[in-house]
């Protein structure tokens, strides 16, 4: 550890500038941002945090995890896409930014998934969550992309974006809603179970993202099969950075807590204490 | 040359900072995390997260929530233990240049004493900043804080443990700020930090629950400094010892309404989480602002109010 | 038919209103007042501009700024005076049907109880609310509400005077609302209006002065409601008397939040400023969620909280 | 007075859309609002309270004088101009909107200038001020206004856009400006008093908008010269409508206070203790 780094952690804030925001799905935005270096050294499974640089509220920034960085190919790294549903105030903030705006992005942050192209990734997404598994669909390199499996499920049909864009990627996609409208009449723990002789092979690991009792159930159903388990903890998160201990996960055995923001949001399924 | 640089030097009591901008204890780590733009070594001081003699694991989940321009938390002081701090934190710390006070915090008074007396023996620490006002602990902490008697013997406890710059961090709430500051004074601290966060609680309209893990939490951010303000003011006026504010500081304006109602120095707290360039704009801005007003020192800036009413106990 | 519209009457002791959303004193005039969009025939009640025996000029301007999430103010009470008001203003009320309680202030404990026994003989009247908690007054208000046993007596003075519903409206700080609180319920008061404003103060850095004229103010708006909450929440977990809410209420939510944690009608106060449709939107936005959760009668709703600690005295 | 009125009120609450929005000097800038009905009852000099319907700081909306309603002789009612200056985050929030974009317009307020047919006004605008002496203007029937005098100052030259404004409605207008580079080089009280032979007929009235210590001045100069004066006083507001006795102005004599959202912005002169 050097005390440059300080200097070297200054670069991690950036003014972006909006690029393009449009609702691919009710209520869910696509947006991109532009900011020098932005994207550069951002791994599958990390975030940002993103706030109105001007407004004394919403007072907090708020986390997203990285969607893509646009255009495959690319050398750039000065772009990167988000995919956000709105659910509160600070999500409608942003759903009302126009292209052009700017907006404060602290990022890449975190730990994101640990991939080893060894390993054959069984992705299980629920909701916007399937954000975060389509950056790691993004980096695995195109030729290895038909190998992975994917699982996307959502309470409407009509809110299967990620899925879709997956599945433009070039991995194996598996539907489900609850609403039976777009793929399996289910959800997606549910298709999972169904469709698991399918889905499992000798060196599947599987990449679980979404609302915690889905992680919890993905979770149990890898231990029982044996098969090592990512999940991406969603907290409520201030700094981000590691410092206000506001985002604990808390640890199995321990009794203590880890942070989201630094030695998460991904966790192997087993360090979490569940209950 | 009528636009020299203004000096920011800031002295208080014992203790002389290059400027009075400091990060305030919670909102900063220990000091050698990663702080992006926080650029802690500009800083006046930086003040690390509270220290207890053992580890503590803190509250569970949730310990935040936003509210309309602050925040709670009630992160329950976790934290590392004293000795973790002194083995892993503070080489890094000594090496680094940064300038450091220590936040403490104990469950019983030998606790307190006993941290004292430890940090006490160590090189490259500026002070102590004694915590007797976090709302968010069941035993201690905010016992002390809200009984100017009991606090007025902690701090003479304290007090004769260690010869180090030691600060008090006051509650703005559950007792007279005034009444607070004044037993701490009078048991020789160096310094009164004000305040604390204000306690104060939201439900989640869905549940039926809290928002927070343990029902209440500590307000901080924008939200408060109104509040906080008048409490600078009226200790300041009456104190002496230097008053260092701390309470919803989002920017350069609000340092400046600190030190002109009394601030001998100002804490940056929560609004770095969502302005990681916080500190450089706070220490910009007030040279500016000296540099505008044609102020060479801070002194001319302290306490520079006028037209209050007086300040009656 | 599961849907059926809920009962949003409000029963709090012995006065009952056709809904718990009731206008905070000193933010809706007279009641007489044109009002836009507030629609103040369907408040459960409209309580009035603290009213004193003698008109009242109040303080010089400036009386108020914004502050994050909120607003500082120092009216100082400007009022008409009692005798004004019953002859100008309680005609007009009594023929437009508003739901009216009078908000009252003295600076001596004769002038309270004047005030009531004068006011116990009107009709049209829904009761009296007693102000001992305004900020920003030099004499009286405030310096009743702070020390329980002085308004313990003032409670019960007023009491004899009047059998009008009375409700005392305590202050945020300066005092445990509780132990106010218990004063109050203990002296024979109907109900406990929490709370008042808190004191507070901003500076003006170019002038360094105080931007409100007599140096400091009352903090109301969406900043002060976790602050605010809180104290409800503990008030009414031990209060025999029923609870109005009063502090930041912005959107229905808020107001539920209040009712969730124990109180049995909310006041809207300052946010009906930067949206006059506030009264409505409050309003329907507790019945909506009544009609979603299938709650048939407001009684399942106020205190339904669950999950927090203890309150101790 | 009649109880229906609280109902008649309801209709000045209106969440009106932007149509336009321009920088015309800087750091000022020319809003145009519609919704139904919010011009049809506006007099010169009332005001009205704005503010972004959905953030909750700034908490307060904040008071603007109308300028004009818009193509002269369109019958409409329907359309409502603003001038604005950037002074804080109230306006600054406001120069971010965009055409489309929603406002919450509650309004026309107050007691406006009242312009007695049978005198000859004289206009004395300071800075962004003489909005509210525009809407006066506009409200002149234009056979009429080639008597109106109208003299406009600014610290500088640039921001003399009322002015010319005021000309082109019809007004005869003298421009002063502190940098000289437009006009009178000076303030707008030195051009008063050195071209008051000029200005100053039988039956003229002056009516003032500006900072307070030039309306004190410019009242001083009436009184002294026996002329009647108007006066549009500014203080912070917070409910607009006469309840929260945020906007006091004392008056002389009484020792009391009026309402300047009720009993002003424009109060006679001679009403106002200027001390
Ligand atoms: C590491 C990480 C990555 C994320 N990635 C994405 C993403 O790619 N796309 C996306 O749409 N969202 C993502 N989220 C969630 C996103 O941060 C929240 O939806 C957002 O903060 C809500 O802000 P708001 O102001 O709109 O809602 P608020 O008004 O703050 O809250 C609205 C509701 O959402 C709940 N809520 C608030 N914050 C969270 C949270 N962090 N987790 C769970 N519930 C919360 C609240 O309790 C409340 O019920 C991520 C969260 C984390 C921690
Ligand atoms: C009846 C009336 C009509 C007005 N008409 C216009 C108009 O047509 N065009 C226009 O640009 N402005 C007008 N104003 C002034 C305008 O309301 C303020 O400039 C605005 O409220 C500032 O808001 P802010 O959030 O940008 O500034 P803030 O952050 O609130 O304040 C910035 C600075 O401006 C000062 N200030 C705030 N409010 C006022 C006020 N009401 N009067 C004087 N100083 C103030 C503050 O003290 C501070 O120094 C009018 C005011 C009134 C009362
Ligand atoms: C997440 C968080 C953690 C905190 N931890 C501590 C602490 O350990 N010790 C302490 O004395 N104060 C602590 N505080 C209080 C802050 O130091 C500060 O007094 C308070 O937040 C008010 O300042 P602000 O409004 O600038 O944030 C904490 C505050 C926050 C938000
Ligand atoms: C402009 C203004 C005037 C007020 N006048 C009175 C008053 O006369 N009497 C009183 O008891 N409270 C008065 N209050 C306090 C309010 O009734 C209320 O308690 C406080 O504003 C908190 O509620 P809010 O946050 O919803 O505004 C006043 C508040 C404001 C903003
Ligand atoms: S969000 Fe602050 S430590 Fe994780
Ligand atoms: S602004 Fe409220 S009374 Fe004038």
């Amino acid at each position: 550890m050097s005390w440059s780094y300080h200097w070297g952690a200054m670069m991690k804030v950036r003014l972006a500038r909006v690029e393009l925001i449009t609702e691919v799905q009710p209520g869910t935005f696509l947006l991109a941002l532009a900011a020098q270096g932005i994207s550069q050294e951002a791994k599958p499974g990390q975030f940002y945090m993103l706030k109105t640089a001007q407004e004394a509220d919403p007072f907090l920034p708020r986390p997203f995890s990285w969607l893509r960085k646009g255009e495959e190919g690319s050398l750039g790294g000065n772009r990167v896409e988000i995919l956000f549903q709105v659910v509160g105030k600070g999500t409608a903030r942003l759903a009302r930014m126009r292209p052009g705006d700017q907006l404060q992005a602290l990022g890449p942050l975190g730990r994101g998934w640990q991939w080893d192209p060894a390993k054959t990734p069984l992705l299980v997404g629920g909701g916007v969550g399937a954000a975060s598994l389509v950056s790691l669909v993004e980096c695995i390199p195109p030729e290895k992309r038909s190998c992975v499996w994917a699982l996307v499920g959502a309470r409407l049909g009509k809110q299967l974006w990620c899925g879709q864009e997956m599945s433009r990627l070039g991995a194996r996609v598996l539907l489900a809603s609850q609403d039976g409208l777009e793929g399996f009449h289910g959800t997606v723990l549910e298709l999972l179970r169904r469709e698991e002789s399918l889905l499992i092979g000798a060196e599947t690991e599987v990449f679980a993202c979404g609302p915690r009792e889905m992680l919890k159930e993905v979770a149990t159903w890898a231990a029982s099969r044996g098969l090592p388990c990512q999940v991406s903890m969603e907290t409520p998160m201030a700094c981000g950075v590691g410092v206000c201990l506001g985002c604990a996960v808390k640890i199995s055995g321990s009794g203590g807590y880890a942070r989201a923001c630094q030695e998460g949001p991904v966790f192997r399924s087993e360090e979490i204490d569940w209950d | 040359m009528e636009e020299a640089r203004p000096d920011l030097g800031c002295r208080l009591k014992r203790l002389t900072l290059p400027n009075p901008v400091l990060a305030a204890s919670g909102t900063a780590g220990y000091g050698t995390e990663e702080l992006p733009g926080r650029a802690a070594l500009s800083l006046g001081a930086l003040v690390t997260k509270g220290i207890s003699l053992e580890p503590r694991p803190g509250n569970p989940p949730p310990r935040i929530v936003e509210t309309p321009c602050g925040m709670l938390n009630a992160i329950g002081l976790q934290n590392i233990g004293l000795e973790a701090f002194l083995g892993e934190h503070l080489p890094l710390l000594r090496e680094s240049g940064i300038r450091i006070i220590v936040n403490v915090f104990g469950e019983t008074e030998e606790e307190y004493a006993r941290l004292a007396s430890r940090l006490e023996t160590q090189h490259g620490l500026l002070g102590l900043e004694l915590n007797v006002s976090c709302p968010n602990v069941k035993k201690g902490g905010r016992a002390f804080g809200r009984d100017p008697d009991v606090l007025h013997l902690l701090v003479k406890r304290v007090r004769a443990e260690t010869s180090m710059p030691l600060w008090v961090k006051l509650a703005p709430d559950g007792v007279e700020p005034l009444e607070a500051a004044q037993a701490s004074w009078e048991a020789g601290c160096d310094g009164l930090t004000v305040a604390n966060t204000y306690l104060g609680m939201a439900v989640d309209v869905e549940q039926r629950r809290p928002r927070i893990s343990i029902g209440t939490g500590g307000l901080s951010g924008p939200a408060i400094r109104p509040l906080t303000l008048y409490r600078v003011w009226k200790v300041a006026a009456k104190a002496p010892v230097p008053v260092i504010a701390c309470g919803g500081v989002a920017c350069a304006k609000d340092a400046l309404e600190y030190l002109i109602a009394g601030a001998g120095a100002v804490q940056v707290g929560s609004g770095i989480f969502g302005n990681p360039g916080l500190y450089m704009e706070v220490l910009e801005g007030i040279r500016s602002y000296m540099i505008k007003h044609r102020m060479s020192s801070l002194e001319q800036l302290v306490g520079s109010l006028e037209g209050m009413p007086r300040v009656s106990f």
